[in-house]
């Protein structure tokens, strides 16, 4: 009986660091420069469609963010009077430096995903692997694995791969399946590089 | 490897191979398993004694695991492949039948070899001998050849009074040599008594039974004188051979302090050949 | 893809495009012909015979992508290699890659290279890296896949653009740089195509075709002394002088 | 100073007498593991392998001593499964042979490959059509199988057996030994095969290629057969090796004689079949490809006559001396007979390695040679003084040798 209750304390807490203490010191936790509100730029407040910031250019390359540019088009001079539209019109709009976004969707550098085959060629939405991001209020904090140094939304949060919505954790498998799904090629240089 | 890893497919080759992957992990993690619960379930049911004496017996030369029957020159050559445990053993009934029936004879007599056997006391292999009380216990002590080699009673580690014993597992110990060596008891049973200084025997037993099945794989008299012969033989054959010399080329007696003779450096091993220690 | 030996100067510019366009490292210190990282290497053959009467041919190599049953794929232990259905482009996968070298000495064109060393690169040179070639690390091995990035691209223009693969979308590094156009490319399944027909014509040849490995690379001269010397029994002649 | 843990009854030479035996060893080791270290650290450029000699000494060390290392399988599947009794003489010191061959292959095998951190990798995403997938399984397999086995020698120390748990496992864990022995058969034979069909399937290398049976190239069933015959052949040589270096006998002059005719007949069957196997290759196989056979000896120092000396010089003469009742009589010539055989099966992974990859397959190829260097060769040494140390730690501490008290006292 006793051997079986060390079993049990061990097997506990060797499941607690496996699930929730080694994640939570694999991952940092940063935030990003400046506060966004996607909600605010495509809602009814503002009204931008997706594709005025994240645009497909003709030769396939996507933009992912926005350059400081696009910014200074409507915030050349502060708008409200946060803290963070301040920082944003004093610290980069009127220097010319563009912001240092933590970008979760920077993928490893041996693959390469061409957004334009999967908005233009299979015809997806942008929801259905960014979710609910475009009409967010906040940005999300930025978490970099600290040994391969990928975000973590590469990962994704669930380590079992236990998914609440199709966007939950963009994984290989992920790609994979959807691939297969559709008959399209699942070979390896068809995504890695 | 697995149906959920990434680029897994269900072909034929897949199947097969690590089909026979996966059988042969099972097969020996199930083995390992088995094995690991066995020794469990050994452990609590005090077996060990049972278990280190047959594991024990295993590693003993062959030549100290020769039959009985041989001594009584019933057989030529005959090596035990029943831990000396003759109840157990075929071949033992069917000599001993043969015997009673007076179609076997001795024909070696029996000669003591200058060891003194007494006829009414019972010889075990790990050199202790027994004696049946009329109260119901038995007294066991050492033999000629054992109480030889251990004169000093002083390096004897007696068990304690109430201390089960166990059919060939060790009862006594002896700390002389380097690594101890561990004298068996005879018999399954309990301490009653601890014999002092100038006591001819070291414990008394309550056996557990008192049925012949329980003495069945004890030397009688006749067969011991001869046994004790051979062990000395072989027990000098053992240390001979190591450059030590308790040699007796011309047959005669052993000398009464054996002991005496073995040099420091082979006691351990003299000891060992003795007492049945692999 | 067909190589017109006639026409190959021995030049090297496929070489180097093809490694400036791979991210191929520079060569590590102490690194030897043998040991080099050469997607594309020009070899030249001469036919043995003393200076003035020497002729030589230059011989553009690198992974001649053989056809299903390639010698490397079906060898390594982990599914690193893999043959493309769609493109029939027989493709490396460092990551997956551990570094066995079981690949290499199966391949008898010696198309395929391990990376003895870490990558390295001149401070500054890292800048003109190609986005869309990963760079491999120490320990794994890597080969020509046709310029597999400059696939991708050209798969993601077209999705762009709402049309299907044109095939001047997509041409090698090697046959871009070639300056006397001696390398055709493109695809070999159609029959109307430039490769297609250079394929079909007489003087074209595989290497090593008995081994039945099926290449999609092929040769052509219309010297019937340099096919043959290309063609025949590999061992039969040991006077032959190689520079790699 | 150590004497409680040497077994009881058999004598070992002093304390300082071992040191000064295992002291050059370790020093041995200790290079060969500066080496290791170098590779691993620097990667594999402090070779002298390229990309053409791909595979290189580490390699074929591993070939040899995986075949030599088939005595613990092969005198496992006797003793257990076919209950040839007297091979108890020698099981114990066949498993512990086997675990050096097999360990210290695999250690090899982790400092050879480029990225030893992926080598599970294999074991994730499985080519199942790879001769090196069947052998990465079988020798990891096979390995924790050497280990299990040799589990039960370690337990039986004195020294340990004192601690009932110990004895009782180990008592247990014997009883089912023939359970491990049987799995290291069907283990040994599908890796000692692949280890050959790793070559025999390379259509690339028109020298190693052999037509298939089945899925397997027939070189997949001649390493087989090789391996089984070399196993009893080396357990025989290092027996008396170790018998020479303790001076003292350790198995009875008819152990020697049973594993030499063993040997014999299972060499003498495999050297006919290799026979048959390479006048097809010279007649079909390679022709077939476009190659001439005997344009494959006329390179360098690779003549026809290691053909020779692989099939009849080292093949089928060991395999007649091994089988002949008067050699069997003398231990000298069985040692000798059986260092042949070991040195033909040594010659044959030779060949399929080395040789293999340094003839030409392109037209304008140019013969090959490579010399290993320093770091390749001292990770080599390594093993075999890992080896050597293992051995001497287990015949000093265990019972490898359970005749060796009776023929002391004999």
């Amino acid at each position: 009986m006793k051997s079986i209750r060390w079993f049990v304390a061990g097997f506990v807490v060797m499941m607690l660091f496996g699930w929730v203490i080694f994640p939570a010191i694999l991952y940092t936790h940063e935030e990003q420069p400046l506060q966004f509100s996607h909600k605010v730029h495509s809602g009814e407040t503002v009204g931008l469609p997706c594709q005025d910031c994240h645009r497909l250019s003709a030769d396939g390359r996507f933009e992912g963010v926005p350059a400081i540019a696009k910014c200074a088009e409507c915030h050349a001079e502060a708008i409200g009077s946060t803290a963070d539209e301040r920082l944003l019109v004093e610290e980069y709009v009127k220097k010319g430096r563009e912001i240092p976004w933590l970008v979760y969707a920077r993928g490893p550098q041996n693959a390469s995903f061409p957004h334009a085959s999967h908005l233009i060629g299979a015809g997806l939405a942008c929801e259905r692997c960014h979710g609910s991001q475009g009409t967010a209020e906040s940005l999300p904090a930025f978490r970099r694995n600290r040994i391969s140094g990928e975000s973590q939304a590469i990962w994704g949060t669930s380590i079992a791969g236990f998914k609440m919505a199709e966007w939950d954790g963009m994984k290989m498998d992920d790609c994979a399946r959807c691939h297969r799904e559709r008959g399209v090629a699942n070979t390896c240089l068809k995504c890695h590089k | 490897m697995f149906p959920w890893v990434y680029g897994f497919t269900w072909s034929t080759g897949n199947l097969i191979f690590l089909g026979i992957f996966f059988t042969v992990v099972i097969v020996i993690g199930l083995t390992l398993g088995l094995s690991v619960l066995r020794s469990l379930r050994s452990a609590q049911s005090n077996e060990i004694a049972h278990i280190r004496w047959k594991s024990e017996f295993h590693d003993l030369p062959a030549a100290a695991r020769t039959c009985r029957h041989i001594f009584a020159g019933d057989t030529r050559e005959r090596t035990c492949a029943h831990d000396f445990d003759c109840g157990t053993c075929t071949a033992h009934r069917h000599i001993e039948e043969l015997r009673r029936s007076g179609r076997i004879v001795l024909h070696r007599p029996a000669g003591s070899g200058g060891f003194s056997v007494s006829s009414e006391r019972l010889y075990h292999r790990g050199h202790t001998w027994l004696r049946r009380e009329p109260d119901g216990t038995v007294v066991v002590g050492l033999d000629d050849l054992a109480s030889r080699l251990v004169t000093d009673r002083s390096t004897l580690g007696l068990p304690p009074v109430h201390a089960a014993v166990f059919r060939n597992a060790p009862l006594v110990t002896i700390r002389r040599a380097s690594a101890g060596t561990r004298i068996l008891a005879p018999i399954d049973g309990e301490i009653v008594e601890v014999g002092g200084e100038g006591c001819e025997w070291l414990v008394r037993l309550r056996p557990r039974s008192l049925g012949t099945d329980a003495f069945a794989h004890l030397l009688r008299p006749a067969e011991a004188a001869g046994w004790l012969q051979y062990e000395f033989e072989r027990l000098q054959r053992s240390l001979a051979s190591g450059g030590v010399g308790v040699t007796m080329a011309d047959g005669g007696l052993p000398m009464q302090e054996l002991a005496s003779a073995v040099p420091v450096d082979a006691w351990d091993r003299a000891l060992g050949e003795v007492f049945l220690e692999p | 893809m067909v190589i017109d030996l006639d026409r190959c100067t021995g030049c090297g510019a496929c070489v180097i495009a093809c490694a400036v366009e791979n991210n191929v490292p520079p060569a590590h210190e102490g690194t030897t012909p043998r040991t080099g990282l050469t997607w594309m290497r020009v070899v030249r053959v001469d036919d043995g015979r003393s200076f003035p009467d020497t002729r030589s041919v230059f011989v553009p190599l690198m992974c001649q992508q053989c056809d299903h049953h390639t010698p490397c794929v079906s060898v390594c232990p982990q599914n690193a290699v893999e043959y493309d259905e769609e493109t029939g482009i027989v493709t490396q996968v460092p990551v997956r890659c551990l570094g066995c070298r079981y690949c290499m000495t199966a391949c008898p064109y010696h198309a395929r290279y391990f990376n003895w060393w870490d990558p390295e690169w001149p401070a500054g040179m890292e800048q003109t890296l190609n986005p869309d070639v990963s760079t491999r690390m120490r320990g794994v091995a890597e080969k020509c896949n046709f310029c597999h990035g400059r696939l991708q691209a050209a798969r993601a223009k077209a999705a762009a653009g709402s049309r299907p693969l044109a095939p001047d979308d997509y041409q090698p590094a090697c046959v871009e740089a070639c300056p006397t156009e001696a390398i055709v490319f493109g695809d070999l399944n159609d029959p109307r195509s430039t490769v297609s027909a250079a394929a079909s014509s007489p003087d074209t040849f595989r290497l090593l075709e008995h081994l039945g490995t099926g290449p999609k690379v092929r040769y052509r001269s219309r010297s019937a002394a340099v096919r043959e010397s290309l063609t025949r029994n590999s061992v039969s002649s040991e006077k032959e002088q190689v520079h790699g | 100073m150590d004497s409680s843990l040497i077994p009881r009854g058999l004598q070992r030479t002093s304390f300082p007498r071992f040191l000064a035996w295992v002291l050059p060893w370790v020093a041995l080791l200790g290079v060969g593991l500066f080496a290791v270290y170098l590779c691993l650290a620097y990667g594999l450029n402090q070779t002298n392998m390229d990309n053409r000699f791909a595979f290189g000494a580490w390699i074929y060390l591993d070939l040899t001593v995986i075949a030599l290392g088939a005595g613990a399988f092969f005198t496992g599947f006797l003793l257990y499964i076919l209950r040839r009794k007297e091979l108890a003489a020698v099981i114990n010191s066949a498993v512990v042979i086997g675990f050096i061959c097999y360990s210290g292959a695999v250690a090899v095998l982790m400092v050879d490959v480029g990225q030893p951190l992926r080598a599970w990798f294999t074991f994730w995403h499985p080519n199942v059509h790879s001769m090196l997938t069947e052998v990465t399984f079988c020798i990891t397999c096979y390995l924790t199988v050497l280990a299990i086995e040799y589990v039960p020698l370690i337990l039986k120390n004195r020294k340990l057996r004192k601690n009932a748990s110990m004895l009782l496992f180990e008592f247990q864990l014997h009883k089912l030994m023939v359970v491990f022995a049987g799995i290291g058969t069907f283990l040994s034979f599908f890796h000692q095969g692949s280890l050959g069909g790793l070559y025999g399937v390379l259509v690339g290398r028109p020298f190693a290629f052999r037509p298939a049976f089945g899925i397997w190239p027939s070189t997949f069933f001649l390493f087989i057969l090789s391996a089984a015959a070399a196993g009893p052949s080396f357990i025989l040589l290092t027996s008396w090796l170790v018998s020479k270096i303790a001076r003292k006998p350790l198995v009875a002059p008819d152990v020697y004689r049973t594993l030499g005719r063993i040997s014999g007949s299972i060499l003498l069957v495999y050297v006919l079949l290799k026979a048959v196997d390479t006048l097809v290759w010279i007649n079909r196989t390679a022709p077939g490809l476009g190659f001439q056979a005997s344009s494959f000896y006329r390179y360098g120092d690779f003549g026809s006559w290691i053909l020779f000396a692989e099939i009849v010089l080292l093949g089928l003469l060991p395999a007649l001396m091994l089988l002949s009742s008067r050699v069997a009589q003398h231990t000298g010539w069985l040692v000798t007979a059986a260092a042949m055989a070991c040195s033909g099966i040594v010659l044959n992974r030779f060949v399929m390695t080395i040789q293999t990859l340094a003839l030409p397959t392109l037209p304008f190829d140019a013969f090959l040679s490579y010399v290993p260097s320093w770091q390749e060769v001292a990770t080599f040494l390594a093993v075999i003084a890992y080896g050597v140390l293992v051995y001497s730690f287990s015949f000093r501490y265990l019972n490898l040798f359970p005749q060796e008290r009776e023929l002391r006292s004999a």
